[in-house]
């Protein structure tokens, strides 16, 4: 299996995919010539010509709505939003254009398209530029929203996502496009939407996570005297309930480790349906491990802290197993 | 009736516009359903909002008329005049303007999203701008597979401030999409005189900001109409790239069902009236000896028959049943319905 | 008390404050020399004068951003959003740029602005006039959301928003704009942001409610065997997680009435916190009624099945006090 | 150093661009200090990005030479020389792009959020077009209250291909606000050079659409940028609206720190570097006898040892604390801590 890094293995999925698929294009700025801000498209204008794979305007509602036009003509566009901050300025293309055609033409319109975005804090781009926005993708009947965590699954949810006859976002956490993994490439690789993984297995809690909080659970995993299920989503539109209320009927406990803000984040969802599923049944109250409720800051130090690190995972676990109680997070001492 | 025999059935609508009568009778057909979803909607068969486009019919029929069932159409809730024209039925509008399973959505769109993707209608866009892209998109498909067919943005003249368009038309010249853009300026967004919004006259001077071509057109001749959009259409087929092309135009009513235009100048209506697209249209026909107004006459009272016949047709289909809401949100239903529990 | 329909209660509300603060004005498409399209401003134009009651073209970007830089200016914009779908297409301005300007100014700079818009579903205006959307709004520090329940506190929010020295977004369920009832109006009449109400009381479960569905909630209590408390959180951004607590201490049970999708809905904010601080002493699982995930249907039929009505309420409660189990919401037997 | 000394130090800081000379120190101070941060970076003392603006250092002075301290500015990501011209100190430049708190933004902020209330540069912004209507907006406060304040707008030419262009420009028409809209055409968007993306190479001629003046400016000639700003701000003041300005320029590295700029033909830096702004002023200077070529050698002398001392200050002082990042979210901190239990 060849090792990868995360921007590379982006690359190689839309190889794959366009080799796979003639209907397969590319569309974003600076993603041709340039190979991509972030370089995950690299080589790609050379391999399949500026037909292809096209450099855009800055003009983000203009060609996020040509590629739904694109999409319901038989086309598979995958449109790279550079930081998916700046989806604010073409959301409607998505949640009320995109989401909402194979409704309205009654399923004789199909709209298979994937915006894939950079996302989310700890490279020092400041708030503008450092926030994963998903909740503007949920709450979207007829959207699918699913999130890297490492080169495999930027891979393999990438080629299911480009597969899928529904518009889907992929959120590619910008921290980790350096990190390298082996890569299965191929069917064997393909991640199917709306499926967990459990990266870890253990006995006093799971810990479910998401994007770069994966690594941030695994760690705190590896440094606790406490062992645990650490379930990487990997698709939060529609999210896996079914692996998450296993591994919490045998954990018994939960903590939703979230690049997320206390106020509105995902991970709620998570805690309300287990709490549905599973009342009576669980040994202490779910918890979970959020950013603050603030803007990202842009100093390293700051930022370092907005982040949920393994540290602050390890401590709000030991303290959910001593109390039993919902431990307060770090910010209620300031 | 399966959806082939609906699709069916547009084409045949469509290529009536082959022949002067038929296109008489399309414009005719328009200004009839459009009076009859008036009385619908007094009668409370019309829920939210419905725009009708009487006064602007040579603009839907002579578009429908240039372009190929293969070309593909976005417009907006202002739809009901380009979806007959483009071959969408008299029974399909009034189903899906009365909510019924007998419209083009089944009754889940409504007035604002008509659809008939056999004959190239996406369905229609309510947020203002949101078509521009998505006709550029179809376009950029067909440059991509080289299938010769273009596409027809349809929007209006309070559209052409928003930035969705200046982004599109941007986007589509400088990668010479085959899309012509069709502003229908009919002087006013909602109750908002252009002149109040917009700091010149002639949206197609905006073309120039783009260097692509731009061209004023009677929109109340259907002829015109028609000539221009072939003219545009013919440059985007042959890789010119993208037209803006703003038709002169006025609607009738208000702006929604509840609107009484108040806010017109007194006589403005009128003088429009006077230049009435199907009139002229009439007048043309006879003056050249295609048709006799007699034979008009006939045509208007079959035409009448048709859309009250359709109308009652409506009014006794049902409104869907419950569980159509939950097909057609994902390709797989069991991801609509797994989430429930 | 006069007694006004909700409209006119908004338009009571923008006409005190402009006529108590010249540095109000508003902005929006024909809310002057029409009086807004739900006639929610009529009468300012003439009252107020153009330079302060403003028509713009359809231009949401635009004069979104206008009144962002109007509000760092020392103005207090209140921009009228017809219907708050059209929010997609300018999202940015308010959620990126005014949220976080004062942040990025260190509290140099603040936005006092008001958005409202209509909201919500129930009149036939098809799915992409019908969204309530508030998930956009959620999760971004530096902005709150307040969703009017009827006239008075359409009225009493709005001042409140009118006043504040941060961005607000007032969402007004466009189905209660005919809704008339008596509004105290003036200091009395401010509803404070941040402070939910209790508009029925009773014991055996505590129903949380907002917007439109408030009185869904009452209409169900009225015709219940069961007495419940029914709190309306006036504000969703921040929301009073005191009042919703005290409360469930009491009744120990907790149902959220919701018009939003089953997935990504805000009532999960909700039953989370009250899971985790009220752990144990539940005696039954928190319920979310909810709307299905599927876009809003056209057909009258079909939209009031969308929508949670008060028989569905008191289904749901129902079968919650009879079983003790999370009830499954009614489309799974479809 | 409270906030007022702060302000009062970017007010004198401003006032100095009365002088000739002090117009060509901060042409050099910005310079050098964009050279600073570039070894900043090298060093790791800059997180993210950050966009030099070497090249155009004539179109930031000369806005800030033209506009009043009561007019507002908003900017983009590439604004350390706007911040630097308007007044905004060496140290607070540095020290935000190297996140402490000797920072304008107390390093919360970073090289893409400058600001310097005092001398109206609002909080610089990261999102292509987002500081246009802001502008406007400001604009649109000064017209309310009849400050008789305007507002500026600086922009890139890939800018001009997004929808909040096109909204402002015509809102900013029809409402005659006293903004001015400059475009620093510096030939590229991020990689992508002009012709690419635009269908057009002189961006002012997309005034026409608004109908408001365009004019194209030698954006390497610090006193044609500011007449031509004063000459615009003029007509804002004097209640006839907008006009949009075209800053010919170049950026001489490349989009942000990592971007070698491959991409550009051979020849084009060094044929823009023959035109550089600061070595033309001083030309110029020479030239009318203002000042001497020494004398101008010491002036560079003297911002260098300045510049390197302001980073020897900023890199003594402290990243901020971790409570700062709870301030100034909300105007009640209590609302912001509340959310946490
Ligand atoms: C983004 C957006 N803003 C506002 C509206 C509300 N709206 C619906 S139609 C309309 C007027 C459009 O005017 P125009 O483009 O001239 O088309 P016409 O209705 O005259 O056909 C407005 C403002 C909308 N649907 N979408
Ligand atoms: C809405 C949005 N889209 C894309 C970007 C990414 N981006 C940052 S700078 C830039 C290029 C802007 O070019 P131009 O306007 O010419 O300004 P310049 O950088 O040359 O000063 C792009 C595409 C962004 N910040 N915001
Ligand atoms: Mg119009
Ligand atoms: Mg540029």
């Amino acid at each position: 299996m060849p090792k990868l890094r995360m921007r590379q293995a982006v690359a190689q999925a839309l190889e794959d995919a366009m080799a796979e698929d003639p209907s397969v294009i590319l569309m974003g700025e600076d993603i041709a010539a340039a190979g991509g801000a972030f370089k995950a498209t690299e080589g790609l204008l050379e391999k399949f010509g500026p037909m292809r794979v096209r450099d855009t305007p800055i003009s983000e509602m203009g060609f996020l709505g040509a590629a739904v036009g694109a999409a319901v003509s038989g086309l598979r566009p995958v449109v790279e939003m550079m930081f998916v901050d700046f989806t604010a300025v073409a959301l409607d293309q998505l949640v009320i254009e995109a989401a909402k055609m194979r409704y309205l033409s009654r399923g004789r319109l199909e709209v298979p398209l994937v915006l894939r975005a950079s996302a989310g804090a700890g490279l020092g781009f400041g708030c503008q530029h450092s926030q994963m926005a998903d909740q503007w993708f949920r709450a979207t009947p007829g959207l699918k929203l699913a999130v890297a965590s490492g080169p495999q699954n930027a891979y393999g949810l990438l080629r299911a996502a480009v597969r899928d006859p529904d518009p889907v976002v992929v959120l590619e956490p910008r921290a980790l496009y350096g990190q390298r993994d082996e890569v299965e490439t191929g069917e064997a690789g393909i991640v199917p939407l709306g499926q967990a993984r459990r990266a870890s297995q253990g006995e006093d809690v799971t810990l479910v996570a998401l994007g770069q909080m994966v690594d941030v659970a695994l760690e705190a995993v590896a440094r606790a005297s406490w062992s645990a299920d650490v379930i990487d989503l990997q698709t939060l539109v529609p999210w896996d309930r079914t692996a998450v209320e296993e591994s919490v009927r045998r954990t018994r406990r939960l903590v939703v480790v979230e690049e997320a803000p206390w106020s509105g984040g995902w991970g709620t969802e998570v805690t309300d349906h287990v709490c549905g599923a599973l009342f009576g049944e669980l040994l202490a109250p779910p918890v979970r491990v959020t950013t603050p409720d603030v803007p990202v800051p842009y100093s390293g130090k700051l930022e370092g802290r907005w982040l949920p690190d393994a540290g602050y995972v390890v401590q709000q676990v030991d303290e959910l197993l001593r109390t039993g109680r919902r431990p307060q997070p770090w910010w209620t001492e300031i | 009736m399966g959806p082939e025999g609906v699709g069916g059935r547009q084409l045949e609508r469509r290529r009536a516009l082959a022949e002067p009568v038929g296109v008489y009778r399309r414009m005719v057909e328009i200004r009839f359903v459009e009076q009859q979803i008036q009385v619908l909607y007094e009668q409370g068969h019309v829920r939210g909002s419905t725009h009708l486009c009487i006064g602007q019919e040579a603009v839907s029929v002579g578009v429908a008329r240039a372009a190929r069932v293969s070309d593909g159409v976005t417009c907006t809730y202002r739809g009901h005049g380009m979806a007959l024209a483009l071959g969408v039925s008299v029974e399909e509008v009034l189903g899906e303007v009365a909510g019924r399973t007998t419209g083009c959505a089944g009754g889940l769109g409504g007035s604002m999203h008509l659809s008939g993707e056999a004959v190239g209608l996406l369905p229609t866009f309510a947020i203002v701008g949101a078509g521009l892209p998505v006709a550029a998109g179809v376009a950029l498909a067909a440059q991509v597979k080289g299938t010769g067919a273009a596409a027809v943005a349809v929007f209006g003249d309070g559209s052409a401030n928003i930035g969705a368009f200046h982004e599109t038309l941007n986007l589509a010249a400088i990668w010479k999409l085959p899309v012509v853009f069709v502003c229908e300026n009919n002087l006013y967004g909602e109750y908002s005189r252009i002149n109040l919004t917009t700091p010149l006259e002639d949206l197609a001077e905006r073309a120039a900001a783009y260097r692509i071509p731009g061209t004023v057109v009677d929109g109340q001749d259907v002829d015109a109409v028609s000539s221009a959009v072939s003219a545009a259409l013919g440059r985007a087929r042959a890789g010119e790239g993208p037209s803006l092309l703003e038709m002169k135009t006025y609607r009738y009513s208000g702006h929604s069902r509840s609107d009484p235009a108040t806010y017109r100048p007194a006589g403005e209506l009128e003088q429009w009236q006077e230049r009435d697209p199907i009139d002229l249209y009439a007048g043309q026909l006879a003056t050249s000896g295609v048709a006799g107004r007699q034979e008009l006459d006939v045509v208007r009272q079959e035409v009448q028959q048709a859309v009250a016949n359709a109308c009652e047709l409506v009014l006794a289909s049902p409104e869907p049943p419950v569980e159509e809401m939950f097909r057609h949100v994902l390709a797989t239903r069991a991801l609509v319905a797994r989430e429930a529990r």
